[in-house]
């Protein structure tokens, strides 16, 4: 009922948007707002609702309305592909923000680029994701990016000899996280005791957990969702191992250390968003967040938060012609020049590297912030 | 060359500790027809899932033609020229009359995927030739005029007339019958004698299980009897009629109305 | 380390067992296929926590409505679907994929009514005692599952093996048409079972989303594959199949991430299911299945 | 006035064009596990066999740049080998011990392509070239249904459904029962992995999780949905459970919640599936009587 009801505010914000403004902005959003993902895909939505929400009732861009046109793609690819059709030669938007996972975007993200559209994903870290063509643009920062900062103040910090680590072998966003992590200890020289895995749907690690605490380590490296995060945390306590956990993205859930108590205290978090972060624009936002969907935003809808803000400050230096596609192109050429200061800190892009040297899309520039958990709560790490 | 179509020599079946067959020896001559009768569980129909592959036997041996049977699968007795029908009838229900017929020309249609495929004219001549002769098996059981009829809705002496029909569309040698008259009045069994007697004239053998004594001792030319797992007597209808032991362990409990 | 291993077996293996129980009795009784059993296990565990979360009842209230709710479902799936399907003599398929539908149909209503994101019992509610003997960790509540899935066990079995109910069932169980002719009420019975099958999903759902502490509306999912692994190395429709499946599973999977590699769980259940089905397609501890010729 | 005509068009083709492969695919695979279900056999592989067809023939277009022909070719012999090998244990079992040996099966292959180096693990194979082209499935999809429609008519076509039907007596009737489940079981093969090999050449990327359980039971949905009697039936499935979710895209989040409603009805109300030549038969004929 709930669901039903914000359904319909949405429309009804749309139809009156519709009505008051004839030159409105049309921008995609094809999300997984059912199905297995839509957990991350209905988050990001509000993310993007409540930015647009914002910009309009600011009297938009230029004056000129925001007007989302918002599709599930149900977390599948060829829902992507067709959600991206139907936006791209249907409904003729400008750009299209999405897909939910990494793996849609792997199908539909080639769909908008030969059709030189803009499509700007805020959730997809996969690698490769930038290398599909020029046109792709991510705000979700990369986890080459994050963990090695956090591996290296987690390090520090406990003087870590040696590391157990854990992750998702069936899951794109775990599996590739745990590659990151395992080139990161390579790096840093750092001995790992035990690498396992699960897969998704899985509830009890105990075996894993009873593997690794025979294995002694000073820290357990994590690539993990939260959902399956906050059960390893409280298994690994229920087990008796003490040391400390350090985290990938998935961890970036404040939700997570809530449940998981004290247990998950002296974790280690990097991500480009906390819910504690005290810039005031971030403060609004959490906010506004809790005010409009009575729950807590996540990282995923910060992320969207911002990327609605990143391509509204794109738009405000493109002159709208009519001409769809002179429009998107321009769009494209502009977005690489916006740099701002949004909730999850400052932003800027940067292109992408290419493995076979073609011209890439646009990545991430963004410094991670470094989390302690402390008393169930993200703190600031002060890596000095 | 044997004259013996079918020889069955000191066969035995068990059933985990329940013994089923003993020591069970007869010979089925070319150009007759053989009765096996007996009363219920002296293991007729066991026999006949021996002769047709679907049991194998624990001792003795069974040849056909002077051919070991032993070891074949049920198909390949079947392509040896083995047929037979069902005690409680087992037709195609879901397919027509021709189709179920047309089941059994299936060792006879010598086409590979290719010919199937692209329609060749050695196809179509085969499956003509098939669609023909199974017209003429079923003219000949009088269904013919039902040919597209679906199997299921066919009445039980019918059902039964189309099983014939396609046990004998594998062109067999040696034909078995489980209890061909089983349910019918005894217009249709003067008919099904008849032809039956039919078969054998067009060179065909016939054995079947029967529990109608009049009409076995009317159609077969020798019988053998089965009780409690074993042969007690075999001979022509007379002498199995004038058997003391038969007529001790079979004739004189069951009334042979 | 092994004691530990051979503890988290044991639960793991319990969980296994606790939600194959209703499985295998459906099977048995009705010789279906229930894959909607997952998504009833996940409503019990919603049914618990609504009770807990918006009405506020005690744990053992919640527990009992969880059951309530979960066998009334099953109830309703057995009246309005599968006796039809039983009246007009469908092939073993066509109820199979029904189940597929209604489990379709009962996850997409929780996500509507609960939404998508895990949900998870309030503090306070989970009995928390736990116990340490060497360098071996139990929770209570892992000591209640055990404890519940052998309880269930065996009251089961003595149902089905003393009281007048259980040889009906095990009439039907051996042939509907049989028991039918004996004067025994086969669809009363039937209903029965679909009822008390699926309460014990349901209690299963509320267990194991308390010990896991993970509610969400695909949670059923991978538990009803590995709740179809358990019933057939236990034997399709036998009861102390399911318990016997169900453990032999846990710690085959325990032992292989244990001392082979993680990686090796899955694979490991479902490569044992496939070689045990060529082997013995009754299952390692049913009777050897007669094939009619 | 005759340039909207062609515009509007490719619109639409811009659009749904996708949509469109998608049912050609879907078709594919309702035929292929048709094929089986015709001879009696409920076997729950054939998400798999795609998953093999759809990696091995990417892999091959990836690494050694084969031609779509023999790309497509391999994607299909790739998953019909496997068949061959698996098939003499495997079918010796009936009913649904044969489901479930051949759902654990399915599993046995995910887990596999999820743990190899190769395959790309969980991340999957991406930057797959599209290749696949309408015609290209319009004229699979054609040869296979006329290739069906000829074994139909066949000895072996009357072979399966004599299995189907009573296995004893049609190893009577002198048919190699065994031989003919596995011709099924492999041509089955052979179809879903072409179907896979089309799929994987028009969405770029692949993963595990298109290959599991899930989407075996969505293959044999859309066969029984349709009906098992023909082969529009399989097809006509394919159709609506691949056109039903765009249908149904204004429904939001209830909309899986109708998709099992029909299921569910469909089984309860066309026991023999949508498409069901007797009683359409019966019915057009009950019509045929009134007057116009």
């Amino acid at each position: 009922m709930q669901l039903m009801s914000k359904t319909l505010v949405v429309c009804g914000a749309l139809a009156c948007a519709g009505l008051v403004h004839a030159a409105d902005i049309k921008i995609g959003v094809a999300e997984a707002l059912t199905g297995g993902a839509a957990q991350y895909g209905v988050t990001i939505r509000n993310g993007f609702q409540l930015a647009a929400d914002e910009i309009n009732a600011k009297g938009g861009i230029n004056g000129n309305k925001i007007q989302l046109v918002i599709e599930d793609e149900q977390g599948k690819k060829e829902e992507g592909i067709n959600v991206f059709k139907k936006l791209i030669f249907q409904d003729k938007v400008l750009m299209i923000f999405g897909p939910t996972l990494s793996n849609s975007m792997f199908a539909a993200g080639p769909v908008a680029n030969a059709a030189k559209v803009v499509v700007f994903g805020t959730s997809n870290t996969a690698n490769g994701i930038t290398d599909i063509g020029p046109y792709v643009f991510r705000n979700s920062v990369m986890e080459s990016d994050v963990l090695p900062v956090t591996v290296a103040a987690a390090t520090k910090q406990y003087k870590l000899q040696k590391v157990a680590v854990i992750y998702g072998n069936d899951d794109a966003f775990t599996k590739s996280g745990y590659d990151v992590f395992k080139k990161v200890l390579e790096e840093q020289k750092l001995p790992v005791t035990t690498t396992e895995t699960y897969v998704k749907g899985d509830v009890d690690f105990k075996a894993q957990l009873t593997k690794i605490k025979a294995s002694a380590p000073d820290a357990v490296i994590c690539s993990c969702l939260a959902e399956e995060a906050a059960n390893i945390i409280l298994q690994a306590r229920g087990l008796g191992i003490k040391a400390p956990f350090i985290g990938g993205n998935g961890f970036n859930s404040p939700k997570l250390f809530e449940i998981s108590k004290l247990a998950g205290d002296g974790t280690f978090v990097g991500s480009p968003w906390a819910n504690t972060n005290p810039a005031p624009v971030n403060k609004a936002f959490v906010a506004e967040y809790q005010k409009k969907y009575n729950a807590e935003p996540n990282q995923f809808a910060a992320q969207a938060y911002d990327a609605l803000y990143i391509a509204a400050a794109a738009l405000k230096d493109v002159k709208l012609s009519g001409d769809l596609n002179a429009d998107r192109e321009a769009l494209k050429n502009a977005l690489p020049k916006v740099a701002i200061n949004g909730v999850t800190g400052p932003f800027k892009f940067r292109p992408a590297k290419t493995k076979d040297g073609k011209p890439g899309g646009w990545d991430a520039d963004q410094k991670p912030f470094i989390y302690v958990v402390q008393g169930g709560k993200f703190a600031l790490h002060d890596a000095k | 060359m044997s004259a013996n179509l079918l020889s069955i020599r000191n066969v035995g079946k068990h059933f985990g500790g329940l013994h089923v067959l003993h020591d069970v020896s007869f010979e089925v001559p070319a150009g007759c027809i053989y009765g096996l009768i007996g009363p219920n569980g002296a293991g007729k129909t066991t026999v006949f899932n021996l002769v047709t592959g679907l049991l194998a036997p624990s001792s003795g041996s069974i040849d056909f033609r002077g051919e070991s049977l032993l070891g074949l699968a049920p198909h390949r007795i079947t392509q040896r020229g083995v047929a037979r029908t069902f005690q409680n009838i087992r037709i195609f229900k879901e397919m027509d009359l021709l189709e179920n017929v047309m089941v059994g020309r299936h060792e006879h249609l010598k086409y590979g995927g290719a010919g199937l495929f692209f329609n060749t004219r050695a196809y179509r001549a085969a499956e003509r030739r098939a669609r023909e002769r199974a017209l003429e098996l079923l003219t000949w059981v009088g269904l013919a005029h039902k040919a597209d009829m679906l199997a299921d809705n066919l009445s039980y002496g019918d059902q039964r007339k189309l099983e014939f029909a396609r046990a004998l569309a594998t062109e067999p040698k040696l034909l078995l019958l489980d209890e061909p008259v089983a349910g019918m009045n005894p217009a249709e069994k003067t008919v099904l004698m008849e032809e039956i007697r039919n078969i054998r004239e067009r060179g065909y053998g016939v054995f079947m299980i029967e529990h109608d004594m009049r009409f076995v001792m009317g159609v077969c030319d020798r019988i053998a009897v089965l009780n409690f797992g074993r042969i007690i007597a075999e001979g022509t209808p007379d002498e199995v009629r004038n058997n003391p032991e038969v007529i001790e362990a079979y004739l004189g409990k069951e009334d042979a109305a | 380390m092994l004691e530990q291993q051979l503890l988290n077996a044991l639960t793991l293996g319990s969980v296994y067992a606790l939600f194959a129980l209703g499985f295998t009795l459906v099977f048995g009784v009705l010789a279906v296929i229930n894959l909607s059993h997952g998504a009833v296990f996940m409503v019990g565990s919603y049914a618990a926590l609504a009770l807990v979360t918006r009405l506020e009842a005690p744990l053992w209230a919640a527990m009992l409505g969880a059951m309530l709710v979960s066998g009334t479902l099953g109830l309703l799936v057995d009246m309005l679907i599968l006796k039809p399907l039983r009246a007009r003599n469908a092939p073993h398929l066509i109820p199979m994929i029904a189940t597929i539908g209604v489990g379709i149909m009962l996850t997409s209503t929780a996500q509507g009514l609960f939404g998508a994101e895990i949900l998870r019992f309030p503090d306070g509610i989970l009995p928390a005692g736990e116990f340490v003997v060497g360098d071996v960790h139990v929770r209570a509540l892992e000591i209640a599952i055990v404890a519940i899935a052998f309880v269930l066990m065996a009251v089961l079995f003595a149902v089905l093996k003393r009281t007048q109910l259980g040889r009906a069932l095990r009439a039907i169980a051996e042939s509907p048409k049989a028991a039918w002719l004996l004067g025994i009420n086969v669809e009363r019975l039937f209903h029965i079972t679909s009822f008390a099958a699926a309460a014990l999903g349901g209690i299963a759902g509320v267990l194991i989303g308390l010990n896991f502490n993970a509610i969400t509306p695909q949670m059923g999912q991978p538990i009803l594959h590995k709740g179809i692994a358990a019933i057939i190395l236990g034997g399709m429709g036998d009861i102390r199949g399911a318990l016997f499946g169900g453990l032999f599973l846990g710690f085959a999977e325990v032992i292989s991430k244990a001392y082979l590699s993680s990686q090796m769980g899955d694979a490991v259940a479902f490569g044992l299911l496939f070689l045990i089905l060529l082997v013995r397609p009754s299952g390692l501890f049913g009777r050897k299945l007669e094939r009619k010729a | 006035m005759m340039d909207w005509l062609p515009g509007n068009f490719s619109d639409f083709w811009s659009t749904y064009s996708t949509l469109v492969f998608s049912v050609g695919v879907h078709a594919l695979l309702a035929l292929s596990i048709w094929l089986t279900l015709s001879c009696g056999l409920l076997s729950l592989a054939n998400a798999a066999f795609m998953g093999i067809g759809a990696y091995v023939s990417a892999l091959l277009t990836l690494h050694l740049e084969w031609s779509f022909g023999t790309v497509l070719l391999a994607g299909g012999i790739a998953p019909a080998v496997v068949a061959l090998i698996i098939g003499a244990p495997v079918l010796r079992l009936s009913g649904v011990y044969l489901a479930m040996a051949t759902l654990a099966f399915g599993e046995v292959v995910r887990i596999t392509v999820l743990n190899l180096e190769i395959t790309g693990g969980p991340e999957g194979l991406n930057g797959i070239p599209l290749a696949t082209e309408g015609w290209h499935i319009a004229l699979l999809l054609a040869l296979t249904v006329y290739g069906l429609a000829r074994l139909r008519r066949s000895k072996v076509g009357r072979a399966f459904e004599a299995i189907k039907e009573d296995e004893v007596a049609a190893r009577l009737m002198g048919v190699d029962v065994d031989r003919y489940k596995l011709l099924a079981f492999v041509l089955g093969g052979f179809i879903a992995g072409i179907a896979g090999a089309l799929n994987a050449h028009f969405t770029f990327f692949i993963s595990p999780r298109e290959y599991g359980f899930e989407n075996a039971v969505d293959i044999l949905t859309m066969a029984v949905l349709g009906g098992t009697s023909g082969l529009v039936g399989p097809m006509l499935g394919a159709s609506i459970l691949t056109l039903l979710p765009e249908l149904l895209r204004s429904l939001h989040d209830f909309r899986s919640l109708v998709n099992g409603a029909i299921l569910v009805l469909v089984v309860l109300f066309l026991p023999k599936g949508i498409w069901e030549p007797r009683r359409i038969r019966n019915w057009l004929n009950r019509n045929k009587g009134k007057p116009a």
